[in-house]
């Protein structure tokens, strides 16, 4: 991975930053914390849950896992208000919204609580890490690459997100379009970005109108696992599959049936296990004083060993890794 | 005698003339035929624009795709025809999508136990309704919103955090919703038969002439002897099972469900409706309407993406279109009133 | 609605009398206080019950014009586009350098009119106000999206930031709290002690008759509509400051929470009937619960449970006491004769 | 035929019926026999408890004491489906039909003729509606929706549904209040065959004339009690009379003779396309001038373009030298008009709230100022302008907060009155004041009307009951077809000019 000046901004005021890290601390037993994704039942965010979960048995700590039932960042904010007045020790969040948590979770660590973001990061002032499936850049630059090998480098393609205001998925696109600007994608093209609101049904609805609206159309990449699995289900029973390309982010399970059908040749993701798992640790580092959120501090992170912090408390989990028809049936998840 | 003895004028009934007069009349008697002529504007519209949206794959996919809502909509007609509402749909085609899903992972159970379960689950939820509404007399639409959380809630309960693939639905059950009866796909077969059906019995049975009486006016029907209780027991079975049906032609369609999939719907099925020309305070309305309706909001939602509108304008669009629609169906029928009180003058 | 029937409902004003459905959601809420209170310490915190109540504050707000308007026999379900196009609107124009100032007077001005553009619709074509704002609901949304669309936009001003998210000095009460209590007051007064208020009463019991007793029907619909646009548009400025982010989805789905409430307080669907206590009450008892039960760890799905058989008990008590006493009443005079 | 009964059990009877609504005691003791091949009459004053009655027979309500006999047995009606199966067929007071079903479909509601396959026979039952109205004497067309159609129609289809029944016993609750002339003759017509082929019936009306034209016994009520059951034979009208009201009755018409002051109402050249043409004419303070016309003349229609409710599309409308604005009450109601309309229950009356909340609703503004200073109303005023007026019309009621839905007919309309007379208007238009009135509250309505032009209010009633017209009315404009044909003075006015005027045949003196 390469740096990631896209998710970083300026780096800022760090509130939490005055203190030292003991790199040499033991981890703390009994923490307290409570991870709180996008909503609770987006499947992938249970899956990273779960994870980081059984991963706080591991040093000893109590985990839990609450949030709405909506992806609405109000509803975040109401949780995490109550979290602090059940005192835990870490709130770990995969933020709707990067600002309208932040004014809670700033509250939240000036009583002391540590703030870790995970998935979808949060303003930077307002956590002390970041743990980063994969840096931003690399997502989007790499979804280009899979795309132009798998269209034959030419022809029209569209984009298909999840919400509008979706983070994550804006700055992947942004890159997308950078590296798109690179001589060797001239010949294709991208004609459209639509959202799928992450509704599966919406979008399958839009991968329809595409086709649609753009007869020339010769992919799609959906960076976001309702969406691609939409997509995929749609052209797998129409007369475009063989002739459309889809790929984007999805998870083998959803997936492996379109790839064996031929639907769908290579998509991408990170494992969910280990994001989890990370995060888990980060927490639990933060509130043992291992770490501070510092920029070159070391987490210690169990199996997955040692990960650096870079700029703007950023802790990468690693690069994408490619599925594929040789190598679907090794993952369960 | 001591009162004025009075004798009728004899007065121009709405069947006097033929031609102009018998035009009105038809467009008075069959309101539908204003939301068809809606649809097919806009399918000529943007036909001309986009050939390819008549193409064989746009028909079959617009059909598909409005087959469910179409299906909600019947089943929604028949309650708000009693004056009442069912608020409740959306999240029993979500509870039913996902449970019926669950039961069927990895098995080889075919569809009549696919539908048979779904249309069991869907029912038992529009008889919880049902009882409370008519039994208990209390308001259809605090009953609904209320279950309409409790049903969410349990489907969230039940799926927690867990999805049903596509991987593991049997076969059979996929291919109700996306396999075809000499090129026509199941799911319009299903909702046009289910909407032929209930039109049917709506309009000529005695028992379904019923359910207009009661939203006509609960009172009259009360002193008629009409048995209230049961018919709006049997529009909120029937509502329910027709959205456990609904339910399971989701998952059959989808096959990859989330939990409360059809989140929201409620208002989509109401919009449908009453765009439909059914009336939200009861007695008026008919199934075709409604299930027209949802036809109508199904391909507007298609024509915006085709004709490539922006998306941050679909949103809009789709509203400003619902408003003409009714906008429109209203002025129409305010302007015949209009020209029918006029002719009086001619006649007389 | 629309349409009056001229049923006689004296029977249930009888039995309700004694078993008011508002008066069971206000002791309700007194249960849940006093018994969150004992279950959980922190439930009565200062710092808590500013949080829940401030988190209150958009649907309290909209909950006010949303009981006038139901009491006509209307529903504005467009209010949570209108509270996202005006936080919306907030973010553009103060990304394009507007005086804050300058702003919140131009978006209350942009939620009057779409409450006017309800009402005109409303009143003028006479179509039923639940379908013409299922249809606004979808405009206003996705003109909220016209407006701002993937972004989002924060950094407010603090001073006005603040006011969201605090309290008033001394109390657990957050200033949009206080607001709130202030016009609850007043909407108070003017529905139950005003000419105003009886006439909408009227106007939702018998539209026809409160029309032939010489009440400007459609005049007080619509100045209703406007407001409930303007109150709509306040709720979408308190809630783009109170978490510093505007967005096009603000508030998605709120609409269906404030009609909740104000059922829940007692509010006839088919107008003509509802206090505001009781409204007040509902809105207090679904946010107070919410939080109670979110403190013990109860999850959503349950939480969502929970306020769906509140809702049907709400009406179900009053009801089945009522019953019950119309059975024991024919018992005993039959007993007495035998 | 003498009092003893024929030795046959009654079809259907009442023994020793009451019945409370909350603290209102509506049947105390009351006993009631129908017999077949009889019409029974049932004679109270407003609230004596008659609709009790019938409701009660109808399985609507259930006695708290006292029984229901079905030929001699005792039965219980566990709601009206039970009294029809039984072979009840009833007339309600206030006409219950479904607005958007067609004229035969309220008809035959739930008895359809159908096909061998279960199926409506469409055919069938519109022409079974048509041969119905044809028996009843009136040109409806059964496929036309019930809604909108006026309260006299409402009424012919009320009596067809009943009479297609071929019921055992026959039930009418006021049937001819709305009615008139040639739809009465008719529908005593057909009572009489129906009458003659088995049928018990019961009757009830205000009009005494036409319980002694049609019916062989009577039972009164007074509050509720059973004062006497009787045959009509031998008994005046005087008699009745003081049966129902326990007292003497006044003068019926109490006209008091005044000058005719400035004109009050000026309507020129008012015209509603489709409805009426080109309708001049003045009312002067100190008057009482009739409207009267057949059946859909446009004399409502004409009243209610006046008063604003519907828009009118050429002419004007003048109220003491004030131009009105088209299609405003408001502006009718601040300029001095008041409108008292014919359909009481949709039009007049928010029935579901209370007496003293409707008594108000046309005054909102004087009750603020009479509050005091600021915006609010203050209750104690308001009550106390209730229950004063309530107190002037005898109003019979429990308490002033009651809904006024379960108040009875009569004294509802004394409610919409009320409401009325309490905006001190200069011109009063009112539409079929007494309909459903009894005979001592319509001498008191007559009085008040009288007292009120005699203290120089303009009034302009619209009146379907000749002798009222003729009785109260110092001149009649009589309509026809939409077009004012006549105007009679006083003096000039009897039955036969009334009447040649208004079917077309001008005998009065041309209007301008
Ligand atoms: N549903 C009800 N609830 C309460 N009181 C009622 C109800 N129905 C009737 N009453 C009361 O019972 C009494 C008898 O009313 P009823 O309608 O039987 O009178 P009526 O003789 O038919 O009068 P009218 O000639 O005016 O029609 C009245 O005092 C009335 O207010
Ligand atoms: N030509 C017509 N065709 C259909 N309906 C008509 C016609 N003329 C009048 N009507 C209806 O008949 C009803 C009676 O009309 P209107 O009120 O003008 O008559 P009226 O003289 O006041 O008689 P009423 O004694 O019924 O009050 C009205 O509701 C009107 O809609
Ligand atoms: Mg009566
Ligand atoms: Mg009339």
């Amino acid at each position: 991975g390469g740096t990631t000046k896209d998710s970083v901004g300026s780096g800022g005021g760090k509130a939490a930053s005055t203190a030292t890290a003991d790199p040499n601390a033991p981890l703390k037993e009994g923490i307290k914390l409570a991870f709180l994704p996008k909503q609770i039942n987006n499947p992938y965010l249970t899956l990273v849950d779960k994870a980081g979960i059984a991963a706080a048995g591991e040093y000893k700590g109590e985990a839990k896992e609450v949030g709405p039932s909506d992806a609405s960042a109000s509803s975040q904010v109401s949780y995490i208000n109550t979290l602090v007045q059940q005192r835990q020790d870490a709130i770990l969040i995969s933020a709707n919204d990067p600002n309208a948590v932040c004014g809670p979770l700033q509250q939240a660590r000036r009583r002391g609580i540590k703030v870790v973001a995970y998935d979808s990061d949060t303003a930077p002032q307002c956590r002390d890490v970041f743990i980063n499936q994969a840096a931003s850049e690399d997502v989007g630059r790499s979804q280009i690459k899979l795309l132009a090998e798998l269209m034959g480098g030419e022809g029209e393609f569209a984009v298909l997100s999840a919400t509008a205001n979706a983070t994550n998925q804006n700055t992947w696109i942004r890159h997308m379009q950078e590296e798109l600007k690179k001589p060797e994608y001239a010949k294709m093209k991208l004609v459209k970005i639509v959202y799928g609101d992450d509704d599966d049904q919406k979008s399958f609805q839009q991968t329809q109108g595409l086709l649609q609206a753009y007869p020339n159309l010769k992919g799609i990449i959906a960076p976001t696992t309702v969406g691609i699995a939409a997509a995929a289900r749609y052209i797998s029973g129409s007369k475009y599959k063989g002739e459309v390309v889809v790929t984007g982010l999805g998870t083998p399970n959803q997936m492996r049936r379109f790839v064996k059908d031929g639907t769908v040749e290579k998509f991408q993701l990170w494992n969910p296990d280990d994001l989890g798992y990370l995060a888990s640790y980060a927490a639990a580092a933060l509130v043992s004083g291992q770490i501070t959120g510092k920029e070159g501090e070391i987490l210690k992170a169990g199996r997955l060993g040692e990960r650096p912090i870079r700029a703007g408390g950023e802790i990468v989990l690693g690069p994408p890794f490619t599925f594929d028809a040789s190598n679907i049936d090794q993952f369960d998840f | 005698m001591t009162a004025v003895a009075r004798q009728r004028p004899t007065r121009p009934t709405a069947k006097t003339g033929r031609g102009e007069g018998g035009l009105i009349d038809l467009v008075l008697r069959f309101r539908e035929l204003g939301i068809l002529g809606a649809l097919i504007v806009l399918v000529a519209v943007t036909t001309a624009i986009n050939p390819r949206f008549l193409s064989a794959q746009g028909v079959e996919d617009i059909f598909l795709n409005a087959s469910i809502l179409a299906l909600l909509a019947v089943g929604q007609t028949l309650v708000v025809v009693t004056r009442n509402i069912d608020l409740s749909v959306g999240s029993v085609v979500g509870l039913v999508a996902f449970v019926v899903g669950d039961a069927v992972s990895g098995t080889q159970h075919g569809v009549l136990f696919a539908v048979a379960l779904g249309v069991a689950i869907g029912a038992a939820c529009g008889l919880v309704n049902g009882l409370l509404v008519s039994l208990c007399g209390v308001p259809a639409l605090v009953v609904t919103l209320g279950t309409l959380y409790v049903i969410q809630g349990l489907n969230h309960y039940i799926a927690h955090g867990e999805q049903i693939s596509a991987a593991e639905v049997p076969d059979a059950i996929l291919k109700l919703g996306n396999g075809d009866l000499a090129g026509v796909p199941y799911l319009p077969l299903i909702s046009v038969a289910v909407m032929l059906a209930v039109g049917c019995y709506l309009r000529s049975y005695p028992s379904g002439r019923e359910f207009y009486a009661i939203g006509s006016s609960p009172e009259a029907a009360r002193l008629a002897g009409v048995p209230i209780r049961r018919r709006v027991l049997t529009a909120y079975l029937a509502s329910g099972a027709l959205a456990g049906l609904a339910g399971t032609l989701w998952l059959a369609r989808f096959g990859t469900v989330v939990a409360d999939p059809a989140r929201g719907w409620e208002l989509d099925v109401v919009a449908a409706v009453v765009v439909g020309g059914v009336a939200i305070v009861g007695g008026v309305g008919t199934v075709y309407g409604a299930a027209l309706g949802a036809l109508l909001i199904t391909t507007i939602g298609s024509v915006l993406v085709v004709l490539k509108i922006n998306p941050f304008w679909q949103e809009a669009v789709v509203g400003l279109l619902l408003l003409l629609a009714i906008s429109a169906d209203r002025l129409v029928a305010l302007r015949l009133a209009r020209v029918l009180r006029k002719r009086n003058v001619r006649h007389g | 609605m629309a349409e009056a029937t001229g049923t006689v409902r004296g029977r249930d004003a009888g039995a309700g009398r004694l078993v008011r459905w508002d008066v069971v959601v206000t002791a309700l809420l007194v249960a849940v206080f006093f018994g969150g209170v004992g279950i959980s310490p922190d439930f009565g915190g200062t710092d808590n019950l500013s949080f829940a109540l401030g988190d209150l504050g958009e649907i309290a707000l909209i909950a006010l014009p949303m009981t006038l308007l139901v009491v006509c026999g209307q529903v504005d379900l467009s209010v949570a586009s209108v509270l996202g196009l005006a936080g919306a609107l907030t973010g553009r124009l103060w990304e394009a350098g507007w005086a804050f100032e300058a702003i919140v007077p131009a978006v209350l001005a942009v939620g009057a009119l779409c409450g006017l553009i309800n009402g005109l619709l409303v009143t003028r074509l006479g179509l039923p106000s639940l379908a013409v704002t299922i249809g606004t609901l979808s405009l206003y949304r996705g003109l909220a999206y016209v407006v701002l669309g993937t972004e989002a936009v924060s950094q407010f001003p603090a001073r006005y930031a603040e006011l969201t998210t605090t309290a008033v000095p001394g109390t657990p009460i957050p200033y949009q709290i206080a607001l709130f209590a202030l016009l609850a007051v007043v909407t108070a007064l003017v529905l139950h002690a005003t000419g105003v208020g009886r006439a909408m009463f009227a106007i939702g019991a018998q539209e026809d008759a409160a029309f032939h007793a010489g009440i400007r029907v459609k005049r007080i619909k619509l100045a209703l509509f406007a407001v409930s646009g303007l109150t709509a548009a306040f709720a979408g400025v308190v809630y783009t400051l109170r978490y510093g982010s505007a967005r096009a989805d603000n508030g998605m789905g709120l609409e269906l929470a404030v009609i909740a409430a104000v059922l829940l307080g007692g509010v006839d669907f088919n107008g003509g009937k509802g206090t505001l206590g009781g409204v007040i009450s509902g809105v207090l008892l679904i946010g107070l619960l919410r939080n109670l039960l979110m403190l013990n760890d109860v999850a959503t799905e349950i939480q969502s449970v929970v306020t769906g058989l509140l809702l049907i008990v709400s009406v179900l008590t009053p009801r089945l006491v009522g019953m019950a006493r119309e059975r024991r009443a024919r018992r005993r005079p039959a007993a007495a004769s035998t | 035929m003498n009092t003893s009964a024929p030795p046959t059990p009654p079809r259907l009877a009442l023994v020793n019926v009451s019945k409370a609504f909350g603290a209102v005691q509506a049947l105390r003791g009351v006993t009631i026999e129908l017999y077949a091949g009889e019409v029974h009459a049932l004679a109270g004053e407003n609230g004596a408890g008659k609709s009790t009655v019938v409701k009660t027979f109808a399985g609507v309500h259930r006695p708290d004491s006292g029984e229901v006999r079905l030929d001699g047995e005792p039965v219980v009606f566990n709601g009206p489906a039970d009294a029809q199966a039984a072979g009840v067929a009833v007339i309600y007071q206030e006409p219950t039909l479904f607005p958007d079903l067609s004229v035969a479909e309220n008809i035959f509601m739930g008895r359809q003729p159908r096909t061998s396959l279960g199926r409506i026979d469409r055919k069938a039952m519109h022409a079974a509606a048509a041969d119905l109205f044809a028996r009843l004497g009136v040109a409806l067309d059964p496929r036309q929706p019930a809604r909108g159609l006026s309260i006299a129609d409402q009424q012919v289809v009320e009596i067809a549904k009943a009479i297609s029944r071929d019921a055992k016993v026959l039930i009418m609750d006021e049937p001819t209040a709305a009615l008139t002339g040639q739809e009465v003759a008719r529908l005593f017509a057909v009572t009489r065959t129906l009458q003659q082929a088995g049928c018990a019936i019961l009757f009830i009306s205000h009009r005494l004339e036409e319980i002694f034209e049609l019916c062989q016994r009577v039972t009164t009520l007074r509050d509720g009690t059973w004062v006497g059951t009787e045959p009509l034979d031998g008994l005046t009208a005087d008699d009745l009379v003081q049966r129902m009201v326990g007292r003497e009755l006044e003068e019926l018409y109490p006209k008091q003779e005044v000058a005719p002051g400035p004109v009050a109402l000026k309507v020129s050249r008012l015209t509603r396309e489709g409805v009426f043409t080109d309708v001049s004419f003045q009312v002067r303070r100190g008057e009482i001038v009739a409207l009267a016309g057949l059946v859909g003349a446009g004399r409502s229609e004409v009243a209610r373009a006046i008063f604003g409710v519907d828009r009118w599309d050429a002419g004007e409308v003048e109220v003491d030298g004030t131009r009105l604005p088209p299609a405003s009450p408001t502006a009718a109601m601040a300029a001095g008009l008041a409108f008292v309309p014919e359909d009481r229950r949709q039009q007049g009356l928010v029935m579901d709230m209370s007496i003293e909340r409707n008594i108000g609703l046309t005054q909102l503004r004087s009750l603020r100022r009479a509050s005091g200073p600021g915006p609010l109303i203050s209750r104690r005023v308001e009550r106390d302008r209730a229950r004063d007026w309530a107190l002037r019309l005898q109003l019979k009621f429990s308490r002033l907060s009651d809904a006024v839905g379960v108040l009875s007919g009569g004294n509802q309309q004394k409610v919409v009155l009320a409401k009325w007379l309490a905006t001190e208007p200069s011109v009063l238009i009112v539409d079929e004041p007494t309909r459903g009135i009894d005979v001592g509250t319509k001498a008191e309505v007559h009085r008040l009307l009288s007292e009120l032009a005699a203290r120089n209010m303009a009034v302009l009633m619209i009146s379907s009951d000749l002798p009222e017209v003729l009785g109260m009315a110092d001149r009649v404009l009589v309509m026809h077809e939409g077009r004012l044909v006549a105007e009679i003075p006083r003096a000039e006015a009897t039955e036969e000019s009334v009447m040649a005027a208004a079917t077309g045949r001008r005998v009065g003196k041309e209007a301008a």
